[in-house]
């Protein structure tokens, strides 16, 4: 291919990996085999960097190390947290509230405990995609053992109201998971503001690589949980299986290097999506999906009226890459039922980008992406049919 | 979205597809079909000049994805010398064939095929 | 420290990653990002490498690519065939039938189906370590939906009769899981003739990294199995969340030099432990745990008469990296459950050494190895109680 | 078995261990004090010749973990030019900070307590 590299604007389905990671997984994967659950001295050596690790990731997050148990990513922390605990305390009551707006490992969990006999409530945020405290107080019911809400959605990037809810959870001694997956190592993130009992995060959204991730479990008191898994005891019985030396070493620098970066990415990546923003408002009829603020910096949801998606995609190949809805589930050609909750419809949906920035992100790339994507949406438009900008709104 | 993997000859269609846009002002009778919806997926406009029976030029304009647009074009620059009752035999299986077409989007070629069908039949006079 | 480097034998618990699959690795983590289920052109390249990997990880099984299922590691593929089959079948049987000596994986999710109200047949195989199948072909009752039984035993290598086994459970229409950890890379493996359902495999015993495994699922009949963790249908719906690319391409390297080594590894490491034990049998009253053959190739599990488990390992420490008891249990103090089902006693199963041969070990290193046991031992023993020979076996 | 990690004490204690072996023939009474067996995790003997009531040496053979191997040498060592009435007198706490003993441990140094015990109290004549 000729011309400049594509611009990646795609940080909130996967970033890439910090090179500074890379590196240490790469020294990691050529020296000498161990298994951190072997007592010689590999197994020891291993282990000391696994726990290394922990300390690396549980700070990101204000934890204490014993808090952190290491998973394969945040799909399997939501599933540790939501099911593991409703299940856990199924005898206690059997009522959950979650949202409309989660991730789908949060919102096929739900659907799960249905499934189980639990019964869920399923909160609707308003146009600005907010789910707020007063929704869940009205929500919740003697029986609820769980609320499951995400920290910021990965689709919108809207932050929900989670300090409040969790002081509305504690005051009723009822459980409270946060998917942060898409806030960790992007705006501070401490387990102790948000009021979580429970908090689920993933490496490769922070500059660390993909299968591995973090459930926080809070020490006191200490939320019961029924494991996913069965075996050899690892995480303390929560979450078995050969621990990979690699992957939290990888994920703990990358933890390390967020949290270092995080003062100065947060107000730049935040400006470049505002950049980016207004080179966009230049064409009529372009909305944000879901409030401006508050918000993690780097994610823009843009609906364009009158274009069809699909379209939009290949119009952009090599050029831009980004999400049409959210990548975890563009395996589907569904339109995405974030958006559809925000009250689009599912053309509208379809004709809406996610664009999301991060941390090797710069302003020229903005202003290319932002060019090339005036330049695809005036082609479209002006091939569709008299009217489209009106029909698909 | 299905991540599609598009053919060489839908790539080449969508980047430059012929026959896209208005008719220009001519001599003859002005004829427009169309058919589709965005809620369908598909919404396709034909638009042709017909002089002594056969189409003189022929234009589309379609909101869907690249097949709907590559096929469109496709239509539209078959139909240019055809008579215009032919607009109704649009061969949606060839179609489909050159165009790589994948089994789920075969709903939007058949609006395809309708709004080229009404331009032959239902054919309304152009603006 | 000086002196040569300490004699890697815990191949059993994980295997050195081959410097092609680091290498393979660390350049996909220096690569662009790219979510395998993403549509832009570094998510197509992603899935392209994923898919490629699982051809690979299919062929060493003689499976179909589409057969594959990616999990964090065998404790999770293990779970996922014994634990997803069992509740897939609640409705037409609550029987399953292992035996004693699985690995936890497979162990604790039997146990977690007994509390479930399923009941379980846990079969003693004979001193030699071996499940027969006269003893599944006795156990199997008309409400049995599932028999889960290891390929080859992580502390002995003792192999199992599977191929009868998956005759008789396909005889009666009954699912087999069998747990290939020890075997996949170590002597042919292939799914048709062990009659198998479902397969679980992991990289890290094989040279691939560990964190990333594999359960194969037989495509035709299918056995319906009900997922572990829900979320973004990945993995045909069995294995939701993001995919991480370099850990499958891993993976798939390791399982291509595998099956390409396999000729000529298998009788090379046979010969060298072989060599190991002749040399450990210049010593009174030492004995092999499970029967010499049919195994695999690099594990020998021997009994040392007389000595303790810890103050042997202390003694070989920096000299030789062995287990006592399987690695993956080695942080509890318990002895083997292994050994002690092989009618071994506390303080006996304590004083056996798994030495774990593979890819990398030398016949100079066996001998180092055969050395420092032999003296270990000598001075175990001479420190020790007169009679302790007697009383410690 | 746990992944413990020793003490630079215990690790020398175990390497070289002072006081282990048999008793050389010599002038005085033979004592030997035993405790333990291989099933509670420590098995320990002690050998002391004793002159005019005092022990003039002492060695121990043990079967145990690093910690018992350790203490049951400190204790051979300690034992020397003591009366050997104080063979009772073993202090399991002393002796833990000393080899920082992980708490779990406890009931084995014990049993290296209960074996020098043995030597002062119910002392049998070594062979
Ligand atoms: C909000 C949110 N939760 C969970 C996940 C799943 O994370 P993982 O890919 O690590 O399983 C993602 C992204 O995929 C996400 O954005
Ligand atoms: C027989 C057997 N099954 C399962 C496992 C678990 O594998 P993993 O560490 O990949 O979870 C192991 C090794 O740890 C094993 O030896």
């Amino acid at each position: 291919m000729s011309g400049p590299a594509s611009v990646y604007l795609d940080y909130a389905a996967t970033a890439p990996v910090d090179p500074r990671v890379a590196e240490v997984m790469a020294e990691c994967l050529r020296g000498p085999a161990g298994n951190p659950s072997s007592v010689h001295p590999g197994g020891r050596r291993a282990r000391a960097r696994v726990e290394r690790a922990r300390a690396q990731v549980a700070a990101l997050v204000s934890a204490a190390p014993a808090a952190i148990v290491f998973t394969s990513g945040a799909t399997e922390s939501d599933n540790l947290g939501v099911l593991g605990a409703a299940r856990a305390a199924r005898d206690r009551g059997r009522h959950v509230v979650t949202s409309r707006t989660e991730h789908r490992a949060v919102l096929d969990a739900c659907r799960r405990l249905e499934r189980e006999g639990f019964e869920v409530t399923w909160l609707r945020p308003g146009v600005d995609g907010r789910v707020l405290a007063e929704q869940v107080a009205e929500a919740l019911r003697p029986d609820t053992v769980l609320v499951a809400l995400m920290h910021a959605n990965n689709e919108t990037g809207v932050v929900n109201e989670i300090p409040e809810i969790g002081r509305l959870c504690r005051g009723r001694g009822v459980l409270l998971h946060v998917d942060a997956a898409q806030t960790a190592g992007r705006i501070p993130v401490d387990v102790e503001t948000l009021g979580a009992d429970l908090v689920a995060f993933t490496a490769h959204k922070l500059g660390g690589p993909a299968g591995i991730g973090a459930l926080y479990v809070r020490r006191e008191p200490r939320p019961a949980l029924d494991p996913l898994l069965f075996g050899g005891g690892q995480e303390g019985g929560l979450r078995p299986g050969t621990l990979a030396t690699h992957q939290p070493v990888g994920f703990g620098l990358a933890c390390e290097i967020a949290a270092a970066a995080l003062p100065v990415e947060e107000p730049r990546v935040r400006a470049l999506r505002e950049r980016l923003w207004s080179r966009l408002a230049v064409l009529d009829r372009v909305e944000r999906n879901g409030a401006a603020e508050p918000s993690v910096p780097g994610i823009l949801n843009v609906f364009f009226a009158g274009v069809e998606g699909e379209s939009l995609l290949l119009e952009l190949e090599g050029i831009v890459e980004a999400s049409s809805g959210s990548a975890c589930s563009s395996a589907r050609a569904e339109p995405s039922y974030v958006l559809r909750a925000l009250g689009r419809s599912d053309a509208a949906a379809q004709a809406s980008l996610r664009l999301s920035l991060g941390r090797f992100t710069t302003a020229e790339e903005v202003d290319r992406a932002a060019a090339a994507l005036v330049a695809a949406v005036r082609r479209l438009r002006a091939l569709a049919p008299e009217g489209a900008m009106e029909r698909v709104a | 979205m299905s991540p599609t993997d598009y053919s060489p000859r839908v790539r080449a269609l969508f980047a430059g597809p012929p026959c896209a846009g208005h008719l220009p002002e001519g001599p003859g009778e002005r004829r427009r079909g169309e058919a589709g919806s965005p809620e369908q997926g598909a919404w396709v406009v034909f638009e042709a000049r017909v002089v002594a029976g056969r189409v003189g030029e022929a234009v589309f304009r379609a909101w869907g994805c690249p097949h709907v647009i590559a096929a469109s074009a496709l239509v539209a620059e078959w139909l240019g010398g055809r008579p215009i009752g032919e607009a109704a035999d649009v061969d949606v299986q060839a179609l489909a064939a050159e165009l790589d077409l994948p089994p789920a989007k075969l709903g939007r070629l058949l609006i395809v095929q309708d709004a080229a069908a009404s331009l032959a039949s239902l054919g309304v006079p152009g603006r």
